[in-house]
């Protein structure tokens, strides 16, 4: 059971959040001019990366908001949660 | 308005019984709530607090993160950033005073379970995740989580009173749920 | 069951290979052994960071079927269903197939309609399928609580006859040994650090062992694919995620069929020894941990003991997870990639382990050819751009 | 009935009180305070299992948690297989019988209640050994939250059989100070019979508390009998002491053969006598002062051996005092039984070289190789436990973060260093988390005494001829040296491969007296250091956990919530069958006495198509969108458009997922400038909410929206029928119902049935309807108005069936069942809500070659050929049913019903190249079976849509 650092609730257990996967996966700005392969790099293409990942949760069951976490996908630790449309904070190496 | 009143009927009215006899659980129908979302530097949010708490909430005074203000019957419960549940007694109609907000009027939307007493906080531990320690949460306390398996708002309203909010269609299944993990403990009342 | 006195031995690695597979679970040791049996491609490594077949290979439920909605998915588990049938024979080793027949339980009317929808698809598939009531059901496995006064009634269950179970262990040593036997070099611990490329080749494997050079290269890493596809320069539709599996003490004969629900979300076998298996669903977030979170495991054992009230008493002896990589459509993406001689395999998610023979089947054949199987051809990546999806997540109740 | 092998005085058992259990079928007694073993024991009985393959008998081996053979079935009581005798706490009218390594099922049910609590701390102390206990008293005085979870039912550990001095006394006068001082910190808590099981990450640990078993019939029903701990700590103090091993030697079964500790555990903890003429082997000093501890509790001492070559230290100079001189360089070579199969006698020789061996008769054979640090949960919570020569075992490696080990669980054997180490932990754990504060407590002085020297790493004692099958490297598994042998032979090199070949170290005891042997013999046999081969990993849980109690409360009507509208009640006195929707409870027909689901269907769809009708729709997803964005957001989260929608209209919108398929559909109202009132399928409300807000938030924030759901706000009654407009005359004298003044897709306020209530004017059935919303503690005076308003017209309620048959007789689909994730608009036939101006997600999507595409699977109608054949939903759709296999498929019924309308069946159905197929016959093929079918346009009734107006 992770405990999810919610920016605004504090930790709370991992059943009250849905996962949003990659962070800063924009959605083009005019997806009609996407090529088939940019969108399906929109749609489908993630990275999965072995170690420290930015990605995206939703306190689903309490403030309701979005917002992104880096977390290393080995030790499942929490290193930073930040606002939807700004950079991650400095990441550990 | 007393015929209007007299066609209502509470999610929990069929188990008043069964809540009474735990000696530590009731519910609190009818209560009147709004959500309400916006940013509470809104000049329109200082107004509405003015109404609601007879003197100027300012952006300040609404409540932060986890905190309830009101000392009842009237509440304002943080629920998120901009986004707050207002509570009042029954039948109390706040529109006029919140008229320009974004604000619902969710009064049959949910139904409250109170607990109160020694065995309240261990009674919401079994199927409640949070830290409910007074070191943690204590009386002002609210916070949207998990009972059981439904979303509640719990509402810590003195030092052993909790407001549970649900909503209206799982109102039954959370009932029986406490009623089940009470058990233990209305047995030592009767003991 | 004795296993034979010599399983495989223990080369250092040569200079280079024709082919070099990247990870020894059962997938990769299949495909070694069809590129030596079928093709006769025996100049063959596979390389495995840590001990043979200790991957998801070790750690699955062994449920083996075929009954999947789609013609194209049907056509690969059948095809590798069929190679199971035969599997102990082939490789001389009894890997204990067990035909005990899979129920898939319906508890809704639209898991009623997807089911029927599946069990007719299938038999035009060729496929064995039927429907059952819940009388039917309950005839099968009496132990399963067919009351309709549950949360979540059975409502009836689809029945692949053909379906069973397999000692996991048996079937990867069975794959090791015969490769081995055929030439193959199996060389564990050595973990793959990178690639030499020139041009849009890649010319060796860079290994905790040094390099090792490649005349072909085959992925075949489950959930660390993508970490390897990063290194070469290419991205994959894929998250890695824990799957959890449990097992019980071993306790007396009460179940001889594997049952699934996707619906109150378990699945359970009994296997040789008496243990009871059981799996659920993955857990949500991307994870490379081989570890999940306790409430799955809850929520699993709930489902468990209400549709099979006696199970209450069964205590869980040990958990695990294993990492398996997801599709968006819950398919596999099987065939070749940017790189003019990298092959990948991969994308099975929680289907894997029934998959082994016939992946390795059919992967063996697209390395050979250096174009993708019939079989393989659905499942190209290139289907992500045009929109061809299997969809086995959005049609079906997708499962393990 | 008496128990011979009881001493006369002494253990933690009560005297007083006699208690009586049966084990396979004969009665004895024992006293409160025994274990099932300890009973056993005492009353002479040494079979208490057989192996599995080999059926040889088995003997208790240990004395807790570590024991791999006493396992039995419990048939007292709710019943329980595979329960380990040596922590089975007798009771009056315990049952019990031997097992050969598996148990079995009841078949009863078991209805005893089992409950779970979430917990938080700041320190969690996990064993209330003397390092525990120090550790929990250090921590609690700071005033931390603290909780001491022990597996026994007293604190003490290893204090509760030994025969230490701690501050000049017995040491469980400590343990009974320690006890009180903690009960008198009110943030302390102490667990007894509570195993912490699971570590996971983020210090999220799960503990297993044993509440009521130990009280037998006398359990009071109402109490949990046992609870599952969730607990968030701060800190973490694993305390959990250390599992004695074995030396392996040729038949080191039988009955008799006993760890050594355990068996002078068993003569000073439970005053019993493990046998009366004891040889005791090891290779450290524990073996040599549980000899001692043996002596003393009057067990005559046949020999004492010591694989080390070692003279002197207090050990030994202990036992000459009493008597007995250690034979140094000595191991056990082999064992003797009587027809029983019990221990008569050992054979002892030189552990270096083929010496000549010699009998001992015993009945007694205790055997020590060290102790094995339990480095279970710290091996869970990500350590890498690491070989240590000093210890001859496995010791934590690298520390974690949050978490100290103490005590022998760190290899801190020593008394004094493990409670000065266990003190310093819990206080700086505590000052960690709360802060610390109060006065650091001193631990109490020991009486412990110098070593003898090192622990030797001695896994086998044997000849060169003794046969390997006969040295049994797990008990329980019966896997035997031979095995491992031959797996090395075979090739394997791994200790994973190894446990996986034998078997060793995967029965229910989890190889914890003999996993580390293994490697161990491993070890030897690849000519590799110990720490070279390595453990196999630890997994949750440490003690097996039962699948009640992790259910707990979540089982029959509480398995997961029931979700009821305001007329729950009313539906259930009317007899309605309900039918899951999700979590919802939807009334599916209403059947009338001696109706089956058709008849009631025919005569609910006949009631709405010629009279009036009424249902519960109450379900529906309703979110209230408010703010000055809302058209431009719904434009582009729909298909189509809304905002250009008027105040106080309502149209039909479908919604796609970015990859372009159908996600949701509904119907949604402008009520005002800036708010609308957006409705979803029952099933995708939460998801529909969940979807507009990630929009909102992730990516156009710049849009002024705030999106609350309001599904359970209002309670909802459809009337639907050409009498529709009358009851709602009735209803609401003050409305104008005329179809000029109140049009068919337009929404009013109005007081009905005296309620104030929101009527919209749509219709999911093609014929004339209202849906009038109320808020939700009205909707059951609502329903009941409407029912007696309607009574005139023979008003009827109807389910979700009738619903599916009135709109499929329209060509409306239903999202999720004549979709499935798969589907475009397009293919769906909504061709004609997917605007082809502006953008809206999952546009892009329909682009891609494959999915604009012509052919692709498209909702049609079905008529089969026989009219009174209805098809089944899920048949599939070919053109030859008797081609080979694979036959093409073109597709498959999604819907299909009998008609009361059309007096015949009719079907929609998904099919490649959709209404280019016309008018042609195609089979539908279920089970078998074909029936053929035309294709015709999905629409079978009222096509002109001239019923909607009444």
């Amino acid at each position: 059971m992770l405990s999810v650092p919610c920016p605004w609730c504090g930790p709370r257990d991992e059943t009250e959040f849905r996962y949003g996967g990659q962070a800063h996966v924009a959605y083009p700005a005019d997806p009609a001019a996407c090529s088939d392969a940019e969108w399906a790099g929109y749609l489908f293409m993630r990275d999965n990366p072995k170690g420290w990942f930015a990605e995206r949760w939703f306190h689903s069951a309490g403030c309701r908001r979005w917002f992104n976490a880096v977390r290393h996908t080995v030790t499942y630790e929490f290193a930073a949660v930040y606002a939807p449309f700004t950079q991650p904070p400095g990441v550990p190496s | 308005m007393a015929d209007l009143l007299a066609q209502r009927r509470s999610p929990l009215a069929h188990l008043a019984g069964e809540l009474a006899a735990t000696g530590f659980m009731r519910e609190l129908p009818y209560l009147s709530s709004y959500e309400v979302r916006a940013d509470p530097a809104e000049p329109a949010m200082a107004r509405l607090g003015a109404a609601l708490f007879a003197g100027p909430l300012l952006a300040a005074a609404w409540p932060t993160a986890g905190r309830a203000v009101g000392t009842g019957p009237r509440y304002a419960l943080w629920c998120g950033p901009g986004w707050y549940l207002v509570v009042d007694e029954p039948g109390t109609t706040l529109e006029s005073a919140m008229a320009g907000l974004p604000a619902v009027d969710v009064s049959a939307a949910r139904t409250v379970l109170e607990l109160t007493g020694p065995f309240a906080r261990d009674v919401l531990a079994h199927g409640c995740a949070i830290d409910l320690h007074p070191r943690a949460f204590g009386p002002g306390s609210c916070a949207q989580t998990h009972l059981a398996k439904a979303q509640v708002i719990l509402h810590q309203t003195a030092t052993a009173t909790y407001r549970v909010f649900v909503r209206a269609s799982y109102a039954d299944y959370l009932a029986r749920w406490l009623l089940d993990a009470a058990v233990e403990y209305v047995r030592r009342i009767d003991e | 069951m004795t296993h034979p006195d010599f399983l495989w031995a223990d080369p250092e690695p040569k200079r280079g290979y024709d082919v070099v597979v990247i990870g020894a679970g059962g997938h990769g040791l299949a495909t070694a052994y069809y590129l030596a049996r079928n093709h006769g491609i025996t100049d063959v490594a596979v390389l495995e960071r840590g001990w043979l077949a200790g991957g998801n290979m070790a750690r699955n439920t062994t449920i083996i079927r075929s009954n999947y909605l789609w013609d194209e998915s049907a056509a690969i588990y059948e095809h590798s269903l069929k190679l199971w049938e035969g599997l102990s024979d082939e490789l001389d080793y009894d890997i204990l197939f067990s035909q005990r027949g899979v129920l898939n339980l319906a508890h809704s009317l639209p898991d009623v309609r997807e089911s029927v929808r599946r069990v007719n698809a299938n038999r035009l598939n060729g496929v064995d399928a039927e429907w059952l009531t819940p009388a039917e059901v309950k005839k099968l496995v009496p132990i399963i609580n067919t009351s309709q006064e549950l949360r979540y009634p059975v409502l009836g269950a689809t029945f692949q006859p053909r379906a069973g179970i397999a000692k996991h262990d048996h079937v990867a040593w069975a794959y090791a040994r015969a490769a081995h036997d055929l030439g193959v070099h199996l060389i564990q611990n050595c973990e793959v650090t990178g690639f030499r490329r020139a041009g849009d080749r890649v010319t060796a494997v860079e290994t905790s062992r040094g390099a090792i050079e490649a005349g072909r290269v085959a992925l075949c890493a489950a959930g660390h694919t993508s970490v390897l596809a990063q290194e070469l320069g290419f991205r994959l539709p894929l998250a890695s995620h824990p799957l959890q599996a449990l097992v019980s003490e071993l306790l007396e004969q009460v179940l001889d069929t594997v049952v699934m629900s996707n619906a109150v979300h378990v699945y359970v076998s009994q296997a040789h020894k008496g243990e009871l298996v059981m799996g659920a669903g993955i857990d949500a977030y991307n994870g490379y941990g081989q570890r999940g979170s306790f409430h799955v495991i809850e929520s699993q054992l709930a489902a468990a003991v209400e549709l099979f009230p006696i199970f209450a008493r069964a205590h869980v002896l040990r958990t695990w997870a294993g990492i398996v990589d997801v599709s968006p459509d819950a398919s596999p993406v099987l065939g070749l990639t940017p790189v003019e001689n990298v092959f990948v395999n991969c994308g099975w998610g929680t289907g894997g382990f029934k998959a082994t023979p016939g992946a390795g089947w059919v992967y063996a054949d697209t390395i050979a050819h250096g174009r993708p199987h019939p079989l393989a051809a659905p499942f190209t990546l290139d289907r992500f751009t045009t929109g061809a999806l299997v969809d086995e997540h959005g049609a079906a109740a997708v499962a393990h | 009935m008496s128990q011979p092998f009881r001493r006369a005085a002494g253990g933690r058992i009560d005297r007083s009180r006699t208690l009586t259990f049966h084990f396979e079928g004969r009665a004895y007694e024992a006293h409160p305070g025994d274990t099932l073993s300890s009973a056993l024991l005492a009353n002479g009985v040494r079979v208490v299992a057989r192996g599995p393959y080999t059926g040889r008998p088995r003997g208790t081996y240990g004395i807790g948690a570590e024991e791999p053979n006493a396992f039995v079935q419990v048939d007292s009581g709710p019943g329980e297989p595979m329960v380990r005798a040596t922590q089975l706490e007798v009771y009056d009218g315990l049952v019990a019988r031997s097992l050969a390594g598996k148990g079995s099922l009841g078949e009863e049910p078991d209805d005893s209640r089992y409950d779970k609590t979430w917990a938080h701390c700041d320190v969690l102390v996990v064993g209330a050994g003397p390092a525990g206990l120090a550790a929990a008293h250090a921590a609690g005085v700071t005033g931390a939250r603290v909780i001491l979870a022990d597996e026994r039912p007293e604190p003490g550990g290893d204090l509760l059989g030994g025969r230490a001095h701690l501050d000049g006394r017995p040491a469980m006068d400590w343990v009974t100070d320690l006890r009180a001082r903690l009960a008198g910190l009110p943030e302390v808590r102490v667990l007894p019979r509570t195993t912490v099981t699971g570590a996971y990450d983020g210090n999220f640990l799960v503990a297993v508390q044993r509440r009521t078993e130990h009280l037998g019939p006398a359990a009071p029903a109402h109490v949990a009998r046992q609870r599952l701990w969730h607990i968030r700590a701060g800190q973490v103090v694993l305390a959990t002491g250390a599992h004695e091993r074995p030396i392996l030697f040729p038949d080191n079964d039988r009955p008799g053969v006993m760890l050594a500790a355990a068996a002078a555990g068993y003569a000073w903890r439970y005053g019993v006598l493990p046998g009366r003429r004891a040889v005791v082997a090891g290779a450290h000093d524990g073996a040599l002062w549980a000899a001692v501890d043996l002596v003393d509790a009057g067990v005559e001492l046949a020999a004492v051996l010591d694989a080390r070559h070692l003279a002197g230290g207090q050990a030994h100079r202990a036992l000459r005092d009493r008597g007995v001189v250690v034979a140094a360089g000595h191991g056990v070579v082999g064992t003797d039984a009587d027809a029983d199969g019990v221990l008569t006698a050992a054979w002892v020789a030189p552990v270096d070289g083929d010496g000549q061996a010699r009998r001992i008769a015993c009945d007694l054979l205790a055997t020590s190789g060290g102790w094995n640090p339990a480095v279970h949960l710290y091996s869970q919570a990500g350590g890498r436990p690491r070989w240590s020569d000093d210890h001859a075992a496995f010791v934590p490696g690298d520390p974690l973060p949050a978490v100290a080990c103490v005590g022998a669980a760190a290899g801190t054997f020593d008394l004094a260093d493990a409670l000065a180490e266990g003190a310093e932990a819990g206080w700086q754990a505590a000052a960690a988390t709360h802060g610390g504060g109060g006065e650091e407590p001193l631990p109490p002085a020991t009486d412990s005494v110098a070593s003898a020297g090192a622990p030797a790493a001695c896994w086998i004692t044997a000849r060169a001829d003794s046969p390997p099958e006969t040295i049994f490297v797990d008990l329980q598994r019966d896997a035997t040296l031979r095995d491992v042998r031959r797996a090395v032979g075979a090739g394997m090199r791994a200790s994973e491969h190894v446990k996986r070949f034998t078997t060793a170290g995967t029965a229910a005891d989890q190889g914890r007296t003999t996993g580390v042997t293994t490697v161990g013999v491993l070890a030897g046999l690849l000519g590799l250091p110990v720490g070279a081969v390595g453990t196999t990993t630890y997994r949750p849980p440490y003690a097996p956990i039962s699948f009640a109690l992790l259910a707990g409360r979540d089982r029959g009507r509480l398995l997961d919530p029931e979700r009821r509208t305001p007329m729950h009640e009313r539906h259930e006195a009317d007899g309605a069958v309900f039918e899951n929707v999700g979590q919802w409870k939807r009334p599916w027909y209403y059947p009338a006495p001696g109706e089956d689901l058709d008849q009631a269907v025919l005569r609910e769809c006949r009631a709405a198509r010629e009279g009036v009708a009424m249902m519960d729709v109450s379900t529906l997803g309703k979110i209230d969108l408010r703010g000055p964005d809302v058209g431009e957001f719904l434009d582009r989260v729909y298909t189509n458009r809304f905002s250009t929608l008027r105040v106080g209209q309502c149209r039909y919108g479908v919604m796609c997922r970015a990859d372009g398929m159908v996600f949701d559909d509904g119907v949604t109202a402008r009520l005002a400038p800036d708010r609308y009132h957006m409705t979803t399928t029952t099933g995708n409300a939460a998801a529909v909410l969940d979807w507009l807000d990630e929009w909102l938030q992730t990516e156009w924030p710049d849009l002024r929206v705030s999106a609350t759901s309001v599904t359970d706000q209002w309670a909802a009654v459809a009337v639907v029928g050409p009498g529709s407009r009358e009851v709602l005359r009735r209803l609401a004298p003050s409305l104008d119902v005329s179809a000029e003044a109140f049009p068919f897709l337009t929404v009013r306020d109005a007081t009905v049935a005296g309620i104030p209530a929101r009527v919209f004017r749509i219709s999911f059935t093609g014929e004339l309807s209202y849906e009038i919303n109320v808020p939700a503690w009205y909707g059951l005076a609502l329903w009941d108005a409407v029912a007696e308003a309607g009574r005139p017209a023979g008003i009827t309620p109807y389910g979700t069936e009738t619903m599916h048959v009135l709109r499929a007789e329209k060509g409306f689909i239903v999202a999720g069942q004549d979709t499935d994730g798969t589907v475009t608009p397009h293919d769906a036939g909504l061709g004609w809500a997917v605007s082809t101006v502006k953008p809206f997600i999952g546009g892009r999507s329909l682009a891609r070659p494959d999915t604009a595409r012509n052919d692709r699977k498209r909702l049609v109608g079905l008529l089969p050929a026989d009219p009174s054949v209805v098809l089944a939903e899920g048949a599939q759709l070919v053109v030859d049913a008797d081609a080979p296999t694979p036959v093409p498929m073109l597709g498959h019924v999604t819907s299909s019903y009998r008609s009361a309308a059309l007096g015949r069946s009719f079907a929609l159905a998904l099919v490649a190249g959709g209404l280019t197929h016309r008018g042609e016959t195609l089979q539908a093929v279920d089970g078998g079976q074909a029936h053929p079918v035309v294709v015709t346009e999905p629409v079978f009734y009222d096509a002109e849509g001239a019923r909607r107006d009444g």
